[in-house]
């Protein structure tokens, strides 16, 4: 499906990612296909100057594999990275850290009724450096981005991130707000987007053994993550 | 001799709001005094450190801060000095979204706003749009609408419960609270189709009447619930720690809480039976026969009693509103399209926290001109700063707790 | 709907209001000007005929050509709500006094309707932005500050604050503020 | 492609193994045993001449590894037990009933990334895991399991363990102080606080024990209480003990006293910056001080290896296998199949749906059952220290289990509250405590 941009476009925009290794790299996912109907109400329509993941692309160090998978591992014959998978998939440690409304669901879901624990993702680590999956669970403003950002950041590799709900995967019913982010995709990575407002905890445990699948497949490498929001190749 | 040191003295860093983070390289630190110079006197006199005093940055996110509240503290040792609360971190602009929403789509809006009580923020918005339009709400749906509120006020005490508890150090109140508020809340989603944020409140009434899994659910729930609220309360209120650690903490005279515009069970605990249902009658709730539990102490341990009584009141409203229930029509007749008369309304009730209110105008469009929304969590809140000063670290959390804010009706 | 607390406030307040006394349902409306805020509501606070204690509600209005402030009051003494409405505030400089003095609780919905609309309140001592931070330079609620259909396919991707950077002089054509009824 | 290179390729898998295994292990043999003949003689005659080097040594190394397992064990406790407390099933996916889990965690925060904030003081940072985790394993190092099987018996062996187990706030300290963050420093400095504040009463509270016992050996502690229940020091010193088990609570850092890592107040406490395996050093030296807590209590005041009971019958067992002579052998040849066959039998018979090799296989599985139930069994009645063990870990785990079950239940007090419970009301108590043992030996001994 080729689409061009419309004449009313922005001229200051980059063009339309076509190479995955485009994808890695723009935070905000530059759209052609539609122009506001007041475009000077975003500051003059300017680009996000979040650009952290940027500049940490072009610093290169995040294609150092510096003891996020292989390190000292690689001496060991390539098998063993399914052990190591297996191990990392069943030992997921989330972040005790809740947004808005998802975050009692998502509590709910590691409670008496849902038992999460079953599955190895019980203890709610208070501090970043401790955990392994940030379930981002709620609603996160313009606000509460940066702080998000550092939590991210400050997480050790490897880790991985589930979007719960609505407002963080797309904006859900705050699309139209002047505070929010429209899906937390446009400032960190995601690995697994649980919709519903809010999911049900059986929704956010299915979404957590995904995650599970996702990396007994070797999705938390780092390099081969897409930061910004899932685009099909084609477009 | 002290020695001071004002925001001036530290060279300049990125705000924690913004989100280009970059650190300081030499110093390494991260400070939560403000880059730009005192606007008030409050911040100038609150980010000056005296000696030996530091500050310490709770949140936006830390365990016990129930959401994305910010604390500044300033401690000196293990005491607080003084406290700062900096909000807006889940602040979403329901207020201005409704005004661009029409009558039924602002509703939407307010359930996300205290999300573990979503009826009753449903509840005042959905009474004062009945004003506007002069709707008498048809009886059955008024007694479905007090039998629905008493069941979610149930589940938010018992989440009250378990915070309070685990925010202590206990484990397992919290674990066993949430048996009870699953519970409740899987009855409410086969009444209103959703498990949280029910969206279930209509103007002119409610979105359906009462089904078959619902009433089994209730009942089944109702034959054991007295039972599992003592046995859940045994755990904390016989525990020696707890109610140490609990009485004597955060007192609040009743002039100071009515000073801090007060209200609901944090109020009630001051000695004041101030309560909505009663102060200033809406619905059924003249009809119904039920006590205003209120305590003289004003300190945590009352205010958690306090909200344990209430859920027994809770249980009587329940079961009267099953023997009492008439039969007839959920919803009043209105048109599609809402456009009220060009009017002012507000209207308050009496939620787990205390009062929700929403004051809202109607310029005759099918859109509300101003939507105000007044929520507890938000004045509670307030009161942190007032109370916290010269206790621990470990009480501020305590104390927090005790007044039992949601963030999303703080920032709303 | 109290008809007795209609009569007390013309009574005691005849030569403040700025309106009439409006009674709807159980509410009571008065309406008054910005300078007189302290002297009337310290009034009813204090005077043993009203003895309104408890500021139930604190709000900001933008009517489209002035700003208001509305403040609901509960008294024991009455069965309405008591609706205080300040009017009259230019939009360029809204300025009122603050009831801090009276209701320490009123500092935070002061703070919220400054962060909201920009009202000034003289007199409470910790008047800064409270949900927005304090880089932001518009005010949300105001009128003139105009929501995008869908934010989230904006240019900046709804990652920024939107911030209003227009008056109403170069707004577009279709943008038109909406305003208060005159009731 | 030469001639090798296609025979390998032709080799099975196993083939393959062998191919390696089999010329590695000659050629290690041949050296081992050039080795020992060359220096063996010598090697043998300095070990023999420094003997107490050497058990130091192995027991050393031994508790260091013994150390892992059982903080695993009691992570995997603590996991179930707390779920089972909080009414659900908690871990039960990896492994049986789950009980892999707690070596999967382990295994994982091995190989998180390994991290040092900016503005840390690195070699303290380094350092800190290190000083708990090794207080804490050197602090076993005097504990009697059983008769015969302790690392190390100082007449001194109370004051060590004291003096090992304060070690623990100085990597506490550090760790809090070097992590340069708040949350840390705080949990480091209320450690401080609280660990000095409780190693008075609990250091107070040992003293009658030692009165009684007349030594600081915890070997001869244990001996002392030897005999019945009733001869441990449980009925002469209670006050003592519950001083004692309070003040050990604190020292470990458990429920109620957690206050260093009280994560509803500050965040992780003093482990806030650490990830990765640092991490995992606090988390084990936790477990490790639970059990070394319980271990204590138990061999000062529950009779340590001793059974609650005396031994009612005197056990001897005469086996002697030289006296069947070529008889052993037909035994051993003769005697498993039939037992598998027996054994297996009755599933076959009673059980149409169980085919005979399935039966035979049942029948192997419950014979190994028998036999290694038979050994243990034997073992049990020949060797006291195999019973001295199993007391002994019995009674432990008994305390592990209440600390586990006090964390599932109790909230968490004050620091004020803490501290003014230690100097009010603990440290007189000991001191009564002790004065009053030492006036009833005065009068008793007179």
């Amino acid at each position: 499906m080729a689409l061009t941009p419309e004449p009313g476009a922005a001229s200051n925009l980059p063009a339309i990612v076509t190479e995955r290794r485009d994808l890695v790299e723009p935070i905000v996912v530059p759209n052609t296909l539609w122009q506001s109907s007041n475009p000077v109400a975003y500051n003059g329509g300017q680009d996000s100057e979040i650009t952290h993941l940027r500049e940490f692309e072009a610093s290169g160090a995040g294609r150092r594999d510096d003891a996020r998978w292989a390190g000292p591992l690689e001496v060991i014959p390539t098998k063993a990275d399914i052990v190591l998978d297996l191990i990392r998939a069943n030992s997921l440690w989330p972040l005790l850290s809740g947004l808005a409304c998802c975050a009692i669901e998502m509590m709910s879901a590691a409670t008496s009724k849902n038992d999460m624990d079953r599955w190895g993702m019980f203890p709610f680590r208070a501090s970043p450096r401790q955990a392994d999956v940030l379930i981002v669970a709620g609603t996160c403003t313009t606000k509460m981005a940066g702080p998000l950002v550092r939590l991210w950041e400050q997480m050790p590799e490897p880790k991985w991130c589930v979007a719960m709900g609505d407002c963080t995967c797309s904006g859900g019913r705050y699309k139209r707000s002047y505070s929010t982010i429209q899906g937390i995709d446009r400032i960190m990575p995601v690995d697994v987007y649980v919709p519903g407002c809010p999911p049900r905890p059986e929704g956010l445990i299915y979404g957590m053994m995904k995650l599970q699948q996702l990396i007994k497949d070797r999705r938390g490498h780092w390099p081969d993550r897409a930061i910004g929001p899932t685009v099909p190749e084609d477009l | 001799m002290t020695t001071t040191r004002t925001p001036f003295d530290i060279p300049a860093h990125a705000s924690s709001d913004d989100p280009r983070v970059t650190l300081d390289e030499q110093l390494g630190v991260f400070e939560p005094i403000p880059p730009y110079p005192p606007r008030t006197e409050r911040e100038a006199e609150f980010y000056t450190l005296r000696d030996g005093e530091m500050f310490v940055n709770m949140g936006p996110q830390h365990p016990s801060t129930h959401g994305v509240l910010r604390v500044v503290l300033k401690i000196d040792g293990e005491k607080v000095v003084d406290l700062d609360p900096v909000l807006g971190y889940l602040h979403r602009g329901v207020e201005k979204l409704c005004e661009n929403a029409d009558y039924h789509q602002a509703i939407c809006y307010m359930d996300p706003l205290e999300y573990i009580s979503s009826l009753f923020c449903e509840w005042s918005p959905v009474m004062a749009f009945e004003k506007l339009l002069d709707v008498q709400v048809p009886r059955r749906a008024e007694y479905i609408r007090v039998l629905s509120g008493e069941l979610n006020r149930i589940a938010s005490h018992a989440l009250f419960m378990g915070w309070f508890a685990l925010d202590l150090g206990g484990l397992t109140p919290i674990l066993w609270s949430f048996i009870e508020r699953d519970e409740i809340v899987e009855m409410l989603a086969a009444l209103t189709g959703q498990r949280m944020l029910f969206n279930y409140f209509r103007i002119g009434g409610v979105n359906g009447d009462l089904n078959h899994e619902f009433m089994s659910r209730l009942g089944a729930w109702m034959s054991k619930a007295t039972a599992h609220i003592d046995s859940n309360q045994a755990l904390l209120n016989e525990n020696e720690i707890f109610v140490r650690r609990a009485r004597g903490l955060g007192v609040i005279d009743t002039a100071t809480a009515l000073q801090m515009c007060m209200t609901g069970p944090n109020l009630r605990a001051t000695g004041v039976p101030f309560d909505i249902r009663r102060a200033h009658p809406y619905s059924i709730y003249p009809e119904l026969d039920f006590d205003i539990p209120s305590r003289t102490e004003g300190d945590c341990l009352a205010r958690y009693l306090l909200r344990m009584d209430e859920v027994r009141q809770s249980l009587r409203i329940i079961d009267q509103c099953l023997h009492q229930m008439p039969d007839g029509p959920v919803m009043a007749k209105l048109p599609r399209l809402i456009r009220p008369r060009p009017g002012r309304a507000y209207a308050a009730i009496e939620g787990p926290r205390g009062q929700y209110a929403t004051y809202a105008i109607s310029d005759g469009t099918d859109q509300p001109y101003r939507m105000r929304i007044h929520d507890p969590s938000f004045i509670h809140l307030q009161s942190v700063g007032l109370l916290t000063p010269g206790n621990l670290i470990a009480d501020t959390m305590a104390i927090m707790a005790s007044l039992d804010p949601i963030m999303g009706g703080v920032d709303k | 709907m109290d008809r007795a607390l209609r009569r007390r406030l013309e009574a005691r307040f005849g030569k403040v209001l700025t309106g009439p006394v409006r009674q709807r349902h159980d509410e009571t409306e008065i309406r008054i000007g910005a300078g007189d805020v302290p002297e009337v509501l310290l009034a009813l606070h204090d005077e043993p005929d009203f003895r309104f204690g408890l500021l139930s509600d604190l709000a900001g209005v933008d009517t489209g050509t002035s700003m208001q402030t509305v403040y609901h009051l509960w008294s024991d003494s009455s069965g309405d709500w008591l609706r205080v409405i300040a009017d009259g505030l230019s939009r360029d400089d809204p300025r009122v006094p603050s009831v801090t003095f009276l209701w320490k609780g009123a500092e935070w919905m002061e703070r919220e309707a400054y962060d909201m609309f920009g009202i000034t309140f003289e007199g409470n001592r910790d008047l800064r932005r409270i949900y927005m931070p304090p880089d932001y330079a518009s005010f949300p609620l105001r009128k003139d500050f105009f929501l995008a259909d869908d934010a989230s396919r904006s240019p900046a991707g709804g990652v920024r604050h939107m911030e209003q950077t227009h008056g109403p002089t170069n707004a577009e054509a279709g943008a038109r503020i909406r305003q208060a009824p005159a009731s | 492609m030469t001639v090798v290179g296609r025979t390998w390729d032709r080799l099975t898998i196993p083939g393959k193994i062998l191919a390696v295994v089999i010329p590695l292990g000659a050629a290690l043999t041949a050296g081992l045993a050039i080795l020992i003949a060359v220096v063996g003689g010598a090697v043998v005659q300095f070990l023999a001449d420094n003997l107490p080097l050497v058990r130091f040594v192995v027991a050393a190394t031994i508790v260091l590894l013994m150390t892992i397992p059982s903080a695993f064990l009691i992570i995997y406790m603590e996991m179930k037990v707390i779920a089972l407390m909080n009414l659900r099933y908690g871990p039960d996916r990896v492994g049986p009933f789950g009980s892999a889990l707690s070596v999967v965690h382990g295994l994982k925060v091995l190989m998180k990334e390994d991290f040092t904030p900016t503005g840390a003081d690195v070699p303290v940072f380094t350092m800190a895991p290190v000083v708990v985790y090794m207080s804490s394993v050197l602090s076993l190092l005097v504990l009697p399991f059983a008769p015969g099987l302790f690392g190390q018996d100082f007449n001194i062996g109370l004051l060590y363990f004291f003096a090992m187990g304060g070690l623990t706030v100085v990597g506490l300290l550090m760790a809090g102080w070097s992590s340069f963050n708040k949350y840390s420093l705080l949990g480091g400095l209320r450690s401080a606080a609280q660990i000095v504040s409780y190693e008075i009463p609990l250091t107070l509270s040992v003293v009658g024990v030692i009165l009684l016992a007349g030594t600081m050996s915890l070997n001869q502690i244990v001996l002392g209480q030897a005999g019945s229940l009733f001869d441990w020091y449980l009925w002469r010193q209670p006050l003592a003990f519950v001083v004692f088990f309070i003040a050990v609570t604190a020292e470990a850092n458990r429920t109620p006293f957690d206050l260093t890592e009280a994560d509803s107040e500050i965040v992780a406490g003093f482990a806030t910056e650490y990830s990765g395996m640092r991490f995992g050093f606090f988390f084990f030296a936790e477990y490790v001080n639970v059990f070394i807590a319980s271990g204590l209590t138990v061999a000062l005041f529950l009779g340590g290896w001793n059974a609650p009971f005396n031994w009612p019958w005197p056990v001897t067992v005469g086996l002697d296998p030289g006296g069947l002579g070529i008889g052993l052998l037909l035994l051993l040849a003769i005697g498993p199949p039939l037992a598998i066959v027996v054994l297996g039998l009755p599933f076959y018979l009673l059980n149409s749906r169980i085919r005979f090799w399935q039966a035979l296989v049942i029948g192997f599985v419950l014979f190994n059952v028998v036999a290694v139930g038979a050994v243990l069994g034997l073992a049990f009645l020949s060797f006291d220290w195999v019973v001295g063990l199993l007391w002994f870990m019995g009674k432990t785990y008994a305390f592990v289990f209440t600390f586990v079950w006090m964390r599932g239940t109790l909230p968490r007090v004050r620091i004020d509250q803490l501290m003014g419970f230690a100097w009010k009301w603990l440290l007189p108590a000991a001191l009564l405590n002790l004065f009053v043992t030492a006036l009833a030996i005065l009068v008793l001994k007179r």
